[in-house]
């Protein structure tokens, strides 16, 4: 089983007409989803490799019964275009663009709590279950079917955790990068609260990093209400202080957001953390099979 | 991007805000020119991006015009380091020469977009003039926080709410509450991450005026702010960081002597964990960003190896949509292009990886391919230790 | 409250929208010169509330001076009875006189709050210059319904779902969500509960011109808009109900021949109804206020006596938070001070509703009191069959 | 028993200093309604009548635990009040205010539409819970204390169909005006799903009137999920077209709206619609009784 795409999903990519739009959208072909729609505004009418193009959101959900949107459009209208989705109905939305204005997502955040959509991102690798359905960019080969939840706010560096769980004879039930920017649709909470729903999964993987405080909510979170073993890591244990760390929202200020102190409260709350990013894999083996 | 004073104070009266008349001198000799013309007691304040100026001696208070030329002398080409500057020093290259208030109270106010609630946050307090971090920490219960969901704005309310807790009556209620009005404006109109009036003060003649400013601008808006992007001081930047933004790579020195270049931001910290718990120093973080391809991995390489601290390299790459073969080529090419010295360690992983480990070992150059992340750290660990 | 064509167009062009040049003239010889100095063809177009004006002959084209002058002679003074005036005919005292357009094409385009869904709602067609309700019920599917919530605001892509449904493209696609996104402006920021431009034009010359505009303003939101406000045109009320309004009274003027005074709208409206079920005919709706006061009383009794067609009253009064003595003294008050010759029925109910009925039989007037709501309805229909 | 008003109302008035506010506040604590607090901005400190008035909503419920806010301020301010309100966390306002401007309150549906808060009115007589709380100008005194609940959009309409049950021997549980504007923040179907779930309201009145497609939407509702039974009333049988009668909301557009349609449409949902207004206390005991 899965949480939020799999066999059902039927994506719908915006910006499908771009570079990097086609080329992942017909990645994602290939990995085994299936996109039903593309939407870039104007070049209604064309296709894509066989998939249809059409200028607004809501056409494409009319005409191809579209229920997951994969958005590509670049960071000036990239919150016009979840806006877009989500208007149109659209039940998931996950949003690749990285480097979308604060002000823009504090907006779309808010206008999307009144609405019945999910988002995913922005600035993350996206979303996949393993043999079912991928919608995003990460590679598809490193993935396996299987029981274990990962989430994560990071992309590579989540692709590093999937691959050695794989190593391990792990397969992933459904793998989220959450993404890296301090305003995102869903958190850790809203995808632990999925998994929590989920019987297939038996065991989360829980990928964060400094700043923010994120893991320390998730953290309590975990303790009141998942059953299953969860595996903690943080990255930027040796990041410095007030320097922004590639994420938008990877800073550690003053004392608070440190890996240390998130580190201790993931403890206390009874995750089993991992310091060691090349040993994993091998960790995980021992608390899921233990 | 962080704006200096007199900009921000630009940006302010521009929208109307009070602020106090000045002048921007980059000579001691303009600085007194200045001074001369705003009459004293003149402010004369160093313009670097660095909070606790005055503590610092960046800020001074002149009288006269012999008072004028010790400060600005005292001031133009010095070295600031402050509290809030970690460690690294800005070199004043410019004063701003202000007006002198007298000051009856100071105020805090500030506004930003607070990303945990995803709201806007109204941030004030009476004790103005002290760093609000300590006010909040000692003194909790005097400060106002008032959040504003984006999509209903500023409502009157909200700024009763701030003028009613800073205890103000009467002609200042409503002149504080206007003020309020335009700052938040302004910064949803700006994307703004920051604006920060420390002290807004209260002067003898019931005044407020904005004394000090603070504003961070969304680099990621400056798309829509063509003058704002103008108004970037390449001064203040770490040339190499700066140069690395030229590139879309993520770069942050550090005082390590191995140089890493990762893919990707989570995993380039974790990278850096990696490296230090087996023993070494990092010396920068770099992100080459997670769609890295083989000119990017040039570009970063040339970084580093402008760095006369890195004496050793560690590459770091999860091959994923780009293929790891692909990669290989580029960090051969640029290594070979750049006659590279130093020692090498290469960790690929992902898409092709088999092909990309062939294509370095084939190369003729020295570089060390690593079986994992776990070896990649212990292998630079230990060449770290014999240099 | 309604504005006139040229009134809306006034306010349009001052928000940069496209209408043609035009003026308005209240004399025949005025209508000639205006038509003489913009060039032929003119369009010459009444000036009143009213819509369908076209299809009434309100709304003439004049290819040179003398139909100029025939055309402007036929229309000012006129009474215009139009589909849309439900019976009630308009006096032209005006007409606008506007640049002849070459059309190619006729869109439809308003935009206004949907209170059903507490959201803005645009709606489009390419039907243009026809009623748009005969469009949505013929063919539906040639409404475009865009909504807008309006805390989130107009964004690009409401834009593009109403002009790629107009089939829109290339320029006119984008001067059409220029225009489209000024018209939302002004109707939120103006208070406005409709803005409908049908035709919006497709000229031959491939320009976008809203050749009609019918604009309705909330009345509730006058006090932000002193300007509009001064645009009431009182030539276009009902004498009566206009003096109503001045007291803060709501009057509808009726058919029949029995004056009703009732406080609150639900109320007057069901008693309105009674009236009609025990076979009376209502000659007004005439609601005091939930709050009425005896000074509103007597004001609401000088309204129904100037109606010459009122032969009978009814007073139904629930008195709650005002008490029925205090209403009764009210209207004993009036109808002595109006040598009130009709006959009235006084219904009271709720507080004090025994004392005020002893102050009415008291009185000495020719006042009937009645026994609840049924028996008033049958005693004023009893008296006006009698008449 | 009750709904959203009784014992546990704590009453803050919003303009509790203006003639009406001081007016209608002191007729409410007559009633026995627990007023706790009043909000003037400006007159924080002052009293009326012994009842303390604060500066803000927040300061007000700070002080005296106050859930409950019934709003006098004039339709300039009223949105204003009414959102202040909401973000200091009221259970339900009630804004007696008549005149705020149509788009004022279209951004405040929408702003509440996010919030915990709920909203009667406004242009609306307010609530009553006979013998336990009454939020509002309605006159107490003819109401009793029984099990009708009475919803309408009606102020003294309201009045007579209550003084109507009471004089047939019918006590009321709780009676609602929700108000005669086009917008307002609880409709029918809210307070129908609030009776729903009160045992002790063992039948109801519903009083609609011309215009919208409110009760039309209410009678689907109640075919569906109201158990006990329902007389329904309609005034404006003779309202002419196209015409606003009194209330900004009552408007016969077309077809549209009309007296007869709704009528016709309750009856279908298996209303008691009763149409002569003069016999509705007894038309109420042969339902009621029956």
């Amino acid at each position: 089983m899965s949480i939020w795409v799999g066999n059902d999903t039927r994506l719908l990519v915006q910006g499908i007409t771009g570079t990097e739009g086609r080329f992942h959208t017909l990645q994602c072909v290939q990995y085994g989803t299936n996109v039903v729609a593309g939407v870039t505004p104007g070049k209604g009418g064309q296709d894509v490799e066989g998939i249809p193009v059409f200028n607004t959101v809501r056409e494409a959900v009319a005409d191809t019964g579209a229920n997951t949107s994969m958005i590509f459009v670049p960071p000036p209208f990239a919150a016009d275009a979840i806006l877009e989705a989500a208007d149109a109905g659209i039940d998931l939305i996950v949003c690749i663009t990285e480097g979308i204005p604060a002000h823009d997502m504090l907006r779309v955040k808010n206008a999307l709590a009144g609405s019945t959509s999910r988002l995913i991102g922005p600035n993350c690798p996206g979303i996949i279950s393993p043999g079912a359905a991928k919608v995003g960019i990460m590679p598809g080969p490193i993935h396996k079917p299987g029981s274990i939840g990962v989430i994560s706010r990071s992309g590579t560096l989540t692709y590093e955790v999937v691959h050695q769980l794989t190593a391990q004879g792990f397969g992933q039930s459904t793998c989220i990068g959450i993404g890296g920017d301090p305003v995102v649709g869903s958190n850790f909470i809203d995808c632990l609260t999925a998994f929590a729903g989920d019987n297939e999964t038996t065991g989360l993987v829980m990928v964060g990093e400094i700043g923010g405080n994120a893991e320390e909510e998730a953290a309590a979170f975990i303790r009141e209400n998942i059953k299953v073993p969860v595996v903690g890591f943080i990255a930027g244990l040796t990041a410095p202080p007030g320097r922004r760390m590639g994420h938008a929202g990877a800073i550690v200020s003053g004392s608070s957001g440190t890996a240390a102190s998130k580190i201790a409260v993931m403890r206390d709350c009874g995750l089993h953390v991992c310091e060691e990013l090349g040993r994993l894999g091998e960790f995980c083996a021992g608390i899921f099979t233990g | 991007m962080k704006l200096h004073e007199f900009q921000a104070k630009e940006l302010f009266a521009g929208a109307g805000l009070p602020v106090p008349e000045g002048r921007v001198a980059d000579s001691v000799q303009r600085a007194v020119e200045a001074a001369e013309a705003l009459g004293y007691p003149a402010a004369i304040k160093a313009q670097v991006h660095a909070g606790g100026r005055g503590k610092a001696g960046g800020i001074r208070l002149a009288r006269d015009r012999q008072e004028a030329q010790a400060s600005a002398e005292a001031i133009i080409g010095m070295t600031l380091a402050t509290a809030q500057t970690a460690g690294r020093g800005h070199t004043v290259h410019r004063v701003l020469v202000e007006q002198g208030q007298q000051i009856k109270d100071e105020l805090y106010l500030s506004i930003l977009p607070d990303r945990a609630t995803a709201s806007m946050m109204i941030i004030a307090s009476t004790e103005g003039g002290m760093n609000i971090e300590e006010v909040a920490a000692t003194t909790p219960e005097r400060i106002i926080r008032v959040r504003v969901n984006p999509l209903i704005g500023l409502q009157p309310f909200h700024l009763r709410q701030v003028a009613f807790g800073l205890g103000l009556q009467g002609d200042q209620f409503k002149t504080f509450c206007g003020l309020l009005q335009k700052l938040y404006s302004l910064v949803v109109s700006r994307d703004l991450l920051l604006a920060e009036i420390n002290p807004l003060a209260v002067t003898e003649d019931d005044r407020l005026v904005l004394l000090d400013a603070k504003v961070e601008v969304d680099s990621s808006a400056l798309f829509r702010h063509k003058d704002l992007a103008a108004l970037h001081d390449p001064s203040e930047d770490d040339p190499l960081e700066a140069e690395a933004k030229k590139y879309h790579l993520n770069y942050i020195r550090l005082d390590g002597n191995i140089g890493t270049m990762v893919n990707g931001a989570g995993l380039a910290m974790a990278t850096m964990d990696i490296i230090k718990q087996a023993g070494g120093e990092p010396a920068n973080f770099l992100d080459v960003g997670g769609g890295a391809n083989a000119e990017m991995i040039e570009n970063g390489f040339r970084l580093l190896l402008s760095d006369p601290d890195v004496r050793a390299i560690l590459i770091n790459i999860f091959g994923g949509i780009l293929r790891c073969d692909v990669l290989a080529t580029g960090v051969v090419e640029a290594a070979t292009k750049m006659a590279l010295k130093l020692p090498v360690v290469v960790r690929m992983e992902g898409t092709n990886a088999e092909e990309g480990s062939r294509i370095l070992n084939d190369s003729g150059l020295e570089l060390i391919t690593a079986d994992g992340l776990q070896d990649a750290a212990e292998k630079i660990a230990t060449i770290a230790r014999q240099l």
